[in-house]
């Protein structure tokens, strides 16, 4: 067991903290878009705290991959609550998909401008008859003369409305079998045709879109790999996405908070942490956060050392976080008993309503990126060797 | 031996189902839920029914009819998320009124929908926050929180010894406070030393009524969880992955069976809650107490596995499946939480000091 | 809701308490095979009140079916702690199947002896290739002159060291489609062949065994049904069996006991009940068992009214019950510590052992009698109308 | 940054799962279950790999490993159902008399195997029954109950107030007190004055050797719950019901998920426990709560669940699987049940009184 990282890292860390020292009074940019945003962008590329390993070329800071010092970057700005640079699946999914997959001149055309802010993307995926089964999307292009025309819809795009761009899947061969049918395509958002509706969540909130495409014309070089190879392009970095969606720090400072509010919330003038069944819950939650910390250092560290190995403990982190998430936020619902159900412009309303949202939210990411039964399939497949379900062919 | 409804109670539970299908479709719910409209058009037609003279004596103008019938009721109106003032005004209201023998010159009112009683318990329950309510010289002042009713005429409000007072709405500030379901509405009354009438200071007519609101409240948690679970069936038996239908997934399967396993056994135990408040008074309070809290947590378990075997269509609002979710979350949490009202079956058995 | 059997049923009630006190010295029969056991047996059965249903000429009362009247015996003589009359799968399994679907031959032969002690029969239907799956069941008879010549195994025979006969199922079809490759055949157990042994179970009981069929030889008419219908025999009563493992009364006797050993067990001085932690899961047990309770009426009041049905209260019974009997006996162990560890000799046993014993033999029971998983199955197919899993046919 | 064992540490498990592969093969576990023989011949082929001696300094004649070097081991003994007394002799017992520095004369005996010393805390954790020590004057009377190791040379004894002595196993008199679990032995120790030497009346040595048990009992669990999943998923990957290997069925896929779901990230945070109680004392107690009860429950799901996988043959004796079980069970119970164990994990951070 060595969990310091050593002196170099340690020294990194100091930088990384008087960065964070001079830059003290930075505000979160209001929205990704602003003049504001775009700024604190450059100036967190510049010192290398983001786009850290992206090429010089493309407009990042062109560092060889280092986890552990995006992990101390990571740390450092969370715990001093610092900003971040700009987020969104332009710079988490597309550029790294781009940078294995995509040629020069796409390299050269929408990696920069997607880095610094100036090209907002959306993910167009998921369809309402492709969900868990992703590879059996039907949204079509045809291809007619230079121009790919599609024709369906996507569903569960976040940030359509704001979006420049759409990176996207496509069948564009009929007859292949599934997985060989689909290609990777970029489109941009004001072509004509397209349609954005926004879509409303059970915290009522819009944090999703569904998107309709009727004739659709893109320029045929706008496909990224080559035709029917899409499926692979977009599995190239899928799984990042779902390990995000649980993280151990997260649940632990989310735990920090629940202790508070018991500590300050009553019924019938005790304390909720003085109730010995909700404080027995919280308990054994704390057990349960504080096991998946310690996975996710193992995780961490099998990164680092090639000749450790943990997939499993990788693999299980977004089944039993979610799970875990939604259960820590049902013990505040409880504890609180009416004053719990709190929603909406409620004056009583705790943590500013997060409680009810997160519980309802998590339900989501159970759900999502994934279900949780599916990640069981993959966990008793990949993980433990056991056999695929008798495929049905139709 | 007959273990079950009786003719009159299913035909009551159909008359209400069908009413329900006609007139507060899903889309009538969501105007209500977002303020778009008010509940009194469907409290209105729900007393064309006699709903909310149900338990109300026909010599004050009611149906006169028991317990059970309210939970029948109730089942009918979680099934449908209708929004109404149903626990308040028709089921607790009457109680106290007639337990009391006091204002029964309100129950004509109350059963033609006229009037609506409002009721203000959390404190008596379990005090949150702040709340506290003083009562002195006829005069009430401090406040009440989450009780039922944002648009009610009276209010009966419970002290922590659990006497009750009617005040009037128009006496008191009442603000309305939003909760994740917005079929219901609860509400902030602050009362700053106004007229309070002394309706009860029997603890057991307090008792009373709070048994009753929460097996009829459980009820409303089943025919909530029952929706769920026939629309998830539904749903998994035409959604297809992979190249059939989720519903022949062993997983998804086993998901519904094992909320039908849990849920089915909650149909017999509301029922015989609901008859043991009109004919097994040893048994009710029991009875009340382990009902409530067994379909809280029944609905929690079947609206959360629902949900997720609607995959993400379940998260959405498309089908409204969350307005059904919500539903059973406050019900959990209104008028003692499991924990609480666990504590005090035990105290009824002497288990517990 | 109407909970009363009536005037005639309470009148009835009172005739069974009069023959209860009448025999309130009886003891319970040492062992089936007793002399005293055949003595009780007669007594009551001459009373009416075992084999009740049976007819005269097999030995039986011969009373037309009556549950209520049933249900008030096993009510009466349960409270009142009376031996009931002699159980085992002879006379639960056997006869009825016999009456249905047996010879006149079959009926005067066997009944009557079994009915009264004389012949004690043990079951072999499972293998140890055929659980979930029973109908793939490998053990072979084959037609050699009058006699069928039996050669495999079963498994998981409670009473086959005791037992004269054995009525079983065995494949005499090889060719035929699984389902109709089975008959159902009796043949005495001191046939030479077969070859017994104990099968020690995770209490350390012998409460099962093992039975080896070499070239064992079996007259041609010890068949009941014809060939190739033994899994219609079989299942005209199998599903008799799964009901009685998980009885909601059982359930509440022994929610009392618990109570009452969390009244008097201590834990640092302070009595069980009054840990908050044991109480409140003490309570959301008894909810669950009040539940369950409740569904029984049910389950009773939709045999007895005919137009009334509660196919899912029933069907549900044996999934819930064993593993809510499993987390009641579960609950004990935990709150009792260290002490609820104690087996065997051990002078700290609390109830003589059941604590642990129960907690190992339920969950014996939501494996045995049909899966809980195979419940599952059954409850989403056949009560929710959700389709079978594709078939596989080797 | 390197999280996980050490090259030494995976060459000390694998040389233990080595040896207990080759030795201690399940008849001998049988054999000591059943009571043919006695745990003596374990102990001493264990003692040539140095387990006895394991956190015992090399100038007492030990190997002068940790703690996370223990976790190491037990985990090899848990997954192998292992009889010995590892927790009480070579874990308890070296801890108490380095951490109070009297009768450090046994450790060689200890190193060496020819001293077993038991263990007697259930008095100071949580009393059960009528147990019950008091001394005076150097002599000690009463009665402990549920010690570990039956046979034991010597006790160690922690009253209530949680001071520890030792006594002489042949001063008192000691009777086995058989569990469900049979690989290890518990006895009623019953002392009539006899003599008892204090070891030490600071609590914090009691409680630094009851963290170290705790961590190595949970490491226990976490061996045996894993091995039970290990069986269970290569069971159902040669098990055929239906003409295909049950592991091909979604729900027999999904019961093994999960509990692997559960187990995996309790092996970090027993390995982490491990490490703390070496190397970060400030949170080294927590740890070794949390990490006891959070075991405690995922063995126990575990346990059933592969039991459950593995159909009628995980109820019998014929696989023998039922002594992994039944050591889940143990391990859940002794030193703490959970509840007893969470509640000073809240008392250790302030939350509760």
């Amino acid at each position: 067991m060595e969990l310091s990282f050593g002196p170099e890292y340690e020294s990194f860390r100091e930088e990384v903290r008087d960065f964070i020292t001079t830059h003290k009074d930075q505000q979160a940019p209001s929205s990704a878009g602003s003049e504001a945003g775009k700024s604190w962008q450059k100036t967190l590329i510049e010192a290398g705290y983001t786009a850290r390993t992206i090429p010089k070329e493309y407009g990042g800071f062109g560092a060889a991959p280092d986890m552990v010092k995006s992990r101390i970057i990571n740390e450092e700005f969370s715990t001093a609550r610092m900003p971040g640079g700009l987020g969104g699946q332009g710079i988490s999914m597309l550029i790294p998909t781009l940078l294995e997959m995509g040629t020069d001149e796409q390299k050269e055309q929408f990696i920069k401008p997607t880095l610094h802010g100036e090209m907002v993307w959306c993910q167009g995926y998921s369809e309402p008859g492709a969900g868990s089964d992703l590879a059996s999307l039907r949204t079509s292009a045809v291809l007619d003369g230079d121009e790919w025309v599609i024709n369906g819809s996507k569903i569960w795009t976040s940030t359509a409305h704001l979006a420049h761009w759409m990176f996207c899947l496509v069948r564009t061969e009929p007859d292949a079998p599934k997985h060989n049918g689909i290609s990777f395509l970029l489109l941009r958002m004001d072509t004509p045709g397209i349609e954005i509706r926004p879509l409303v969540d059970m915290t009522m909130n819009a944090n999703f879109n569904e998107v309709f495409f009727t004739d659709v014309r893109v320029p045929k070089d706008q496909i990224v790999g080559r035709r029917g190879q899409g499926w692979q392009v977009a599995n190239a970095i899928l799984g990042h996405e779902r390990d995000s969606l649980a993280d151990p720090n997260a649940s632990m400072t989310r735990l920090n908070s629940l202790i508070d509010l018991m500590k300050t919330e009553t019924l019938g003038g005790e304390r909720l942490i003085d109730n010995p069944l909700y404080r027995e819950r919280l308990m054994k939650i704390q057990g349960r956060v504080m096991a998946m910390r310690y996975n996710d250092m193992r995780v961490l560290s099998s990164r680092l050392n090639k000749d450790q190995e943990a997939p499993l403990a990788r693999m299980i982190t977004k089944l039993q976080g979610t799970e875990l998430r939604h259960e820590l936020e049902a013990l505040a619902i409880d504890a609180m008993g009416e004053v719990g159900l709190s929603f909406g412009s409620n004056p009583y309303l705790r943590g500013g309503g997060s409680w009810q949202y997160q519980f309802m939210y998590f339900l989501g990411l159970i759900i999502g990126g994934g279900t949780n039964q599916i990640q069981k399939n993959i966990i008793s497949e990949r993980g433990l060797g056991m056999p695929k379900e008798p495929k049905i062919e139709k | 031996m007959r273990f079950g409804l009786s003719e009159e109670q299913t035909l009551l539970s159909d008359s209400i189902t069908r009413f329900l299908a006609d007139n507060v479709p899903l889309e009538e719910v969501r105007k209500v839920a977002s303020g778009e409209a008010s509940d009194s058009a469907v409290w209105q037609g729900l007393t064309e029914l006699g709903v909310p003279g149900l338990m109300i004596p026909e010599d004050h103008g009611g149906v006169g009819l028991g317990s059970l019938d309210a939970v029948v009721v109730a089942d009918c109106l979680g099934g449908n998320v209708t929004p109404s003032p149903f626990i308040s005004s028709a089921v607790i209201a009457p109680t106290i009124l007639l337990a009391a023998g006091k204002r029964e010159d309100l129950l004509g009112s109350i059963a033609g929908g006229e009037v609506r009683i409002g009721i203000a318990f959390g404190e008596a329950i379990g005090a949150r926050v702040d709340a506290d309510v003083k009562v002195s010289g006829g005069k009430i002042s401090g406040k009440s929180l989450f009780a039922l009713d944002t648009q009610a005429d009276h209010f009966l409000v419970a002290t922590k010894g659990k006497h009750i007072y009617l005040v009037s709405a128009s006496d008191c500030e009442v603000t309305d406070l939003p909760t994740v379901d917005r079929t219901r509405t609860t509400c902030e009354i602050k009362y700053n030393d106004v007229a309070a009438e002394l309706i009860s200071d029997d603890p057991a007519v307090f008792t009373e009524a709070l048994d009753r609101a929460r097996v009829v409240m459980a009820s409303d948690t089943l025919g909530a969880a029952q929706h769920m679970i026939d629309e998830a069936v539904a749903y998994a038996k035409v959604r297809e992955q992979f190249n059939r239908p989720i519903a022949s997934f062993q997983a998804v399967k086993h998901m519904c069976a094992q909320m039908i396993a849990d849920l089915e056994p909650c149909r017999s135990m509301v029922w015989y809650a609901g008859h043991a408040l009109d004919s097994v008074p040893e048994e009710a309070r029991l009875l009340a107490c382990h009902t409530k809290a067994h379909l809280a947590e029944v609905g929690r378990s079947v609206s959360k596995t629902a949900t997720e075997v609607h995959g993400g269509m379940g998260f959405t609002d498309l089908l409204g499946l969350h307005y059904w979710f919500k539903r059973c979350g406050f019900n959990r949490q209104m008028l003692g939480v499991p924990e609480v009202v666990r504590e005090e079956a035990a105290r009824l058995q002497g288990l517990a000091a």
